[in-house]
């Protein structure tokens, strides 16, 4: 019963399309979970759900114990869930060690007293310096030290993904959510960012991405969620997965 | 282009460096300036140099919620109005002094601010900046409109000037020291909070507020934070208005005052507080640089604001450039060191 | 911050350049709106200045006089830097303007500590005289103008009136000026509002005013909002007669508002039909620059404020100062100008004496009563 | 029975909120287009008045002529104004600039440069006072419906705005310019990638928008008989409100809302004062606001 994410019949309508239709499911604390489905399946939607950006029909999302549904999406942040976005979205007039650093004072906010007076007590000080420690710790992690002064807009469109994902991680997250954090990349890129994922992983970072990249979801991840047309359909290993005859069903009778 | 070329460590040598533009900036603003406006003794000087920072403090504020914040703002006149009237009241009817009426006229103006940010700070886009827009038309009917509150399109005469605790600063040069104290002193504040983590939270609600949202950035009430602030120390300038003219009225606070402060921001360069305090500067003494054009003057006017816009799309000062100068100059804020390395140092707002 | 050293250098020189001038002239400064929403007004007031100052300048007086003008767009910020810039030109021994009462009284803040006459031609605000005792206008006040309306409808016989006026200084004084005098009269007012300047559509007040049946209607207004009521009056078919002041009374309410202006009663004290030389003469020189149009009661109140302040400064000559030029400002008894004798009362108001006025056949006609 | 008062007074609202609809239709063609407030709209509508103005002065000819002629000015003056304070700032032809921040600043700032310059030149030419308009093409005759009176002038104004919004409808459903005019509305780069001249689009459709506001501002000319440089700024404002109070992108949704501005103003003059109307109207919009943030008719989009 002490799942790190506990998903409870959720679902969720738009106009008289059953987007996510009562879907349970759970993530536990170190997992790294894929989620898959053919297009349309509702994959985004139960993310959205999950951090808060639409509001549930029905259901429950739980988190480490409490229940996040019907919070904003900065107070689910703020509890330790942090995502990125399909369709890449950094601060493109920002520079990136700015971006990084909303991550890190989103966390950990500096309020406008902060900002005003922080400076003159420890506290204060102690708060910047630890954002500062954080932003530069998450631009480590990715790489991207070398061009923390760069504008964002600037960076090349491989780098602006780690990018993203090194804002989330300056959060300090319990639990990442990345959606498709794959697409548009090259296969030598998309190899380089399975081992990235993997080594947050090992890190002990809870990881669910939604990936259409089979190759990588069947290669690095530990369990897998399957939804078509809103609905979980299976969940298990890569193995059970690949020979889950419902999973075919939908994916052969749908495209690919 | 990088900002952080300076990547030594912060030795002292790189801290007189950085610290020298803001000092000369407060040496020609403390120093310079009011021997220069002693040396002419014109009180025309002194009129338009109190005019032109009241009106720094006017666009700095709204840089804090236009150009940092993102957020459109239409009405911004009217809390500036909101302060002088607070001000005047407070002196004609209760006979309070400056000391007391300045920081009050910048909290009753961010109360205000508050008050009617609570309902529509959800709002984004334009429909926040129309809100802002009817927002400032409706204080500007209060207050031509109020006639037994605020005496309506009578106006209120401030008999009182400048002072501090009872002792008075209303002779020129005490009067010039006064406005850029408390200018000066607001600018500094300003600055502080949109160059700091803040303020970088400040600037990811205008670039992608749902984005900023997800990474834990409570965007309304920030939005409502940055509303409120620029509302208080656009109050301030109304206090240092109300006490420097001696005699306001509604029709100062009209939305065409909210258009030119919204215009001085931009033709500054969005974004930036050095071109905010430019571009105060320009639309102030161009006008009155130009009286001697007659009747064509505010043609001109409008032909630099679009020249200016037109060759430099950014802004007199754009915010990339902006910032980059900023982080050089004010170095002891900034640190200078590079990466982490582990050991918990790096560049970032102190 | 470099910029802004550079233009105070400019205006610096400027300044200085401009203060080189023959001994034998005096200045005076107008400041005035010659842009902005209000220029029509500071445009007429310019005119009738020059007009004002030619015939001064020559009738070979022993010195000549000039005056720089000033653009204020009506708006107090400017307002209060031209009055520090005039201020400054020690030549510069009185001031005439601004328009608005606002810009006035902003302005005044700064005469008022530096010893300047200001003279205003429009300013009515009813505070504007008591700033100090610098501040003078020429105009008739609302507080003489009121109970004067007040008794010329009592005498027609109305004793229910409506009240309505602009939001503004100027018409917060006509309804008050004119309601206490209504009730001191034993009438009464039967509504009363303030509308906002540049109202585009009257009939909403116009349908409501007319629900408290009065049987006649006193209006404060400038002859743009005039025209747009009397037009909206007549489109509701309304018969109620009007009463209006002074400050309506211009030729441009009759071409504006053509047939729906007939039958106005308004007050005056400036007839451009009054044959007496001076206002002929001003009447000539008037249509001379203007394309034959006849001047409206503000511009002769501007040319009279010049003449005024002319007269003042050669009172106080030779080696007119601002204290000498306020003293023989305030001992202006009898002027004779085209709005008729003006004397300056101890509170440095403008006693005028006013005639009545009807719109008859497209003109403005005096009528005895 | 009803009093006829209160008759009277819906249909005064019903006419003013007409006269803000006329501006409105073409403020929001515009704003559709490109998502950018066009602060020169108001210019426009002077212009159109003050060309009507200058052709019945000069020549005196038929009503019809005199629209036509204002018409004219408006479809130069729009294609001027795209040209000289909207083309320079779509500097590249992407998505991002098309509908990019920057590109909303920096235009926003260049019209309201370009109002300013177009207004002061008004003044210096034609002086700031009003100018009236000769008697006879006034259209202002009084028509007595029932209790209620009106003038000519409203039915002119309803029926030039009916067939404005027909007009638009079938140039926007039936066209293909308008076809075109919708897609570079919805998406400007897939507009583009289908071969669709965007240029030439958003030209049109500022042409059209300026159009009907040079149309607009020659009928309040003959309307209130009263032509003068400043008086596009109140209906501009209002146009600005109705449009986002009716969502920003539907057009018949910003007439409703203009409607309603005007009715809720004739109303607060009778209930409240004439003085407080305007704050009727305001805070009708704001209330509007936090119950539908994003406007009564506009579609709600998801974001994400």
């Amino acid at each position: 019963m002490t799942h790190l994410l506990e998903i409870r019949n959720v679902s969720r309508r738009f106009g008289g399309v059953q987007a996510v239709g009562d879907v349970t499911a759970h993530v536990n604390e170190g997992e790294l979970v894929g989620l898959i489905g053919p297009n349309g399946a509702g994959k985004t939607t139960l993310f959205n759900l999950i951090s808060g950006f639409t509001p549930l029909s029905g259901g429950t999302v739980a988190f480490a114990g409490r229940t996040i549904s019907g919070m904003t999406p900065n107070q689910v942040a703020r509890l330790g869930i942090s995502r990125t976005f399909q369709n890449l979205r950094v601060f493109p007039n920002m520079s990136v060690f700015d971006n990084v650093s909303v991550g890190a004072v989103g966390a950990l906010p500096q309020g406008a007293f902060g900002a005003l007076f922080g400076s003159l007590h420890r506290r204060g000080r102690d708060r910047s310096a630890e954002i500062s420690h954080r932003t530069w710790e998450a631009l480590e992690a990715v790489g991207l030290t070398h061009v923390a002064a760069e504008l964002a807009a600037n960076l090349p469109y491989g780098q602006r993904k780690y990018l993203e994902i090194a804002r989330a991680l300056a959060m300090r997250p319990r639990f990442l959510i990345l959606d498709e954090p794959a697409a548009g990349l090259n296969d030598t890129e998309t190899r380089d960012l399975a081992a990235f994922i993997k080594r947050l992983h090992g890190q002990g970072l809870t990881i669910m991405l939604v990936e259409h990249d089979m190759t990588l979801v069947m290669g690095i991840c530990q369990r897998i969620l399957v939804l078509a047309s809103g609905r979980k359909i299976a969940d298990g290993t890569p193995d059970a997965i690949r020979n889950d005859a419902a999973v075919l069903e939908a994916y052969l009778g749908v495209d690919e | 282009m990088n900002a952080f070329e300076t990547a030594a460590p912060a030795d002292g040598l790189t801290r007189r460096r950085g610290l020298l533009v803001p000092a000369l900036i407060l040496l020609l603003v403390f120093a310079a300036l009011p021997t220069l406006l002693a040396g002419f003794d014109r009180g025309y000087f002194y009129q338009i140099a109190n005019l032109a920072l009241i009106f720094v403090l006017l666009s700095a504020s709204m840089h804090l919620v236009t150009g940092v914040a993102g957020l459109l703002h239409l009405g911004h006149a009217a809390f500036y109005g909101v302060g002088a009237y607070t001000a005047a009241l407070l002196t004609s009817k209760l006979g309070l002094g400056f000391t007391v009426t300045l920081p009050l006229s910048g909290l009753v103006a961010a109360l205000v601010a508050f008050l009617v940010a609570l309902p529509t700070m959800r709002l984004v886009s334009i429909y926040f900046a129309v809100a802002t827009l009817a927002i400032g038309q409706m204080l500007y009917l209060v207050m031509l409109n109020w006639v037994d509150f605020t005496k309506g399109p009578n106006g209120i005469i401030v008999s009182k000037g400048f002072e501090l605790f009872g002792f008075s600063l209303s002779g020129r040069l005490a009067a010039y020291y006064t406005v850029a104290t408390v200018v000066t002193l607001s600018v500094i504040a300003i600055g502080r909070l949109s160059h700091s983590y803040y303020g970088n939270a400040l600037r990811s609600i205008r670039e992608d507020d749902q984005c900023a949202d997800a990474m834990g950035v409570s965007t309304v009430r920030l939005k409502m934070e940055a509303f409120t602030l620029s509302a208080f120390f656009a109050g301030v300038a109304g206090g240092l208005w109300a006490h420097m003219t001696g005699y306001i009225s509604p029709g100062d606070f009209k939305f065409s005052e909210s258009i030119l402060i919204l215009a001085m921001v931009v033709v500054g360069g969005l974004g930036s507080l050095p071109g905010a305090v430019i571009g105060a500067l320009l639309l102030i003494l161009l006008p009155e640089g130009l009286r001697g054009l007659g009747d064509f003057r505010n043609i001109m006017v409008g032909l630099v604001m679009f020249l200016s816009i037109l060759l430099l799309p950014k802004g007199l000062l754009g915010e990339v450039s902006a910032l980059r100068l900023v982080r050089q100059q004010l170095g002891a804020a900034w640190r200078t060191a590079g990466p982490a390395n582990g050991k918990g140092e790096g560049i970032g707002w102190r | 911050m470099k910029f802004r050293l550079l233009t105070l250098t400019t205006l610096t020189a400027a300044g200085i350049a401009g203060s080189a001038f023959a001994a034998d002239t005096v200045k005076l400064g107008y400041q005035l709106p010659l842009t902005g929403d209000t220029a029509q007004y500071g445009q007429d007031f310019r005119k009738a200045a020059e007009i004002a100052l030619t015939e001064f300048n020559a009738a070979g007086k022993p010195f000549k006089v000039e005056i720089v003008f000033e653009d204020s767009r009506s708006d107090a910020k400017e307002g209060t830097n031209i009055a520090r810039k005039f201020v400054d030109d020690k030549e510069i021994v009185g001031v005439l303007g601004d328009f608005t009462s606002g810009v006035s009284m902003a302005a005044a803040q700064v005469y008022k500590d530096a010893g300047m006459p200001q003279l205003s031609q429009t300013a009515s605000h009813p505070d504007y005289t008591k700033i100090s005792k610098y501040q003078f206008r020429n105009i008739a006040t609302q507080a003489q103008e009121g109970p004067y309306n007040a008794k010329w409808m009592a005498a027609k016989g109305f004793k229910n009136v409506a009240v309505i006026a602009e939001q503004t200084d100027w018409g917060q004084s006509v309804v008050s000026g004119f309601s206490d005098a209504v009730k001191a009269n034993g009438g009464t007012v039967a509504f009363s509002e303030f509308f906002n300047r540049g109202l585009k559509d009257y009939r909403s007040l116009i349908s409501k005013l007319e629900r408290a049946k009065p049987d006649a209607i006193y209006t404060g207004f400038f002859y743009e909002d005039g025209a747009q009521f009397l037009k909206q009056l007549q489109q509701l078919g309304i018969k109620t007669p009007v009463y209006s002041t002074s400050a309506a009374y211009s030729p441009k309410l009759i071409e504006l508002a053509g047939g729906a202006a007939e039958g106005v009663h308004l007050t005056s004290n400036f007839l451009p039909t009054d044959p007496s030389p001076n206002v002929q003469h001003f009447v000539d020189e008037w249509k001379k620059r203007s394309d034959g149009a006849v001047p409206g009661q503000f511009p002769a109140q501007a040319y009279d404020a010049v003449r005024i302040m002319l007269a003042a400064v050669e009172k106080a000559s030779p080696n007119p100062t601002r204290e000498k030029v306020r003293d023989a400002l305030a001992q202006t008894r009898d002027f004779p100008g085209v709005t008729g004798k003006t004397s300056f009362s101890a509170d440095r108001e403008a006693e005028k004496e006013l005639v009545k006025v009807e719109v008859k056949g497209g003109a403005f006609v005096p009528v005895a009563d | 029975m009803f009093d006829p008062y209160y008759l009277q007074q819906l249909a005064i609202g019903l006419s003013l909120g007409m006269t803000y609809a006329l501006m409105a239709i073409g403020f929001t063609l515009i704003f559709g287009v490109l998502n950018v407030v066009n602060f020169a709209h108001g210019e426009i509508y002077t212009l159109g008045a003050f060309a009507g103005l200058v052709l019945i002065s000069a020549t005196a000819p038929p009503i019809v002529a005199v629209i036509l002629g204002a018409l004219a000015i408006g479809a130069l003056a729009g294609f001027s104004l795209e040209r000289i304070a909207f083309k320079p700032f779509r500097r590249f032809t992407d998505e991002a600039s098309l509908k990019s921040r920057a590109m909303r600043e920096s235009t926003l700032l260049s019209s309201l440069a370009v109002s300013i310059v177009v207004r002061e030149a008004l003044e210096i030419a034609f002086g700031s006072q009003m100018r009236s308009v000769p008697f006879e093409y006034l259209i202002n005759t009084p028509v007595r419906v029932g209790p209620v009176i009106l003038v000519t002038g409203d039915f002119i104004i309803f029926g030039v705005a009916a067939a404005m919004l027909i007009g638009l409808q079938y140039l926007l459903t039936r066209t293909r310019i308008g076809l075109a005019i919708r897609a570079v509305s919805n998406n400007p780069l897939g507009a583009k990638y289908v071969g669709i001249d965007t240029d030439r689009t958003i030209i049109t459709t500022f042409v059209v928008g300026s159009m009907m506001g040079a149309a607009a501002g020659i009928l309040m000319g003959l309307y209130y008989g009263a032509v003068f440089p400043a008086m596009g700024f109140t209906p501009g404002i209002k146009a600005f409100v109705a449009m986002v109070m009716g969502g920003l992108s539907s057009i018949p949704g910003a007439v409703i809302c203009a409607l309603i501005l005007g009715i809720s103003e004739s109303m607060a003059t009778t209930f409240v004062s004439s003085g407080w109307s305007d704050m009727v109207a305001y805070g009708f919009l704001i209330l509007t606001l936090i119950f539908f943030p994003n406007g009564l008719f506009g579609a709600r989009r998801e974001r994400v």
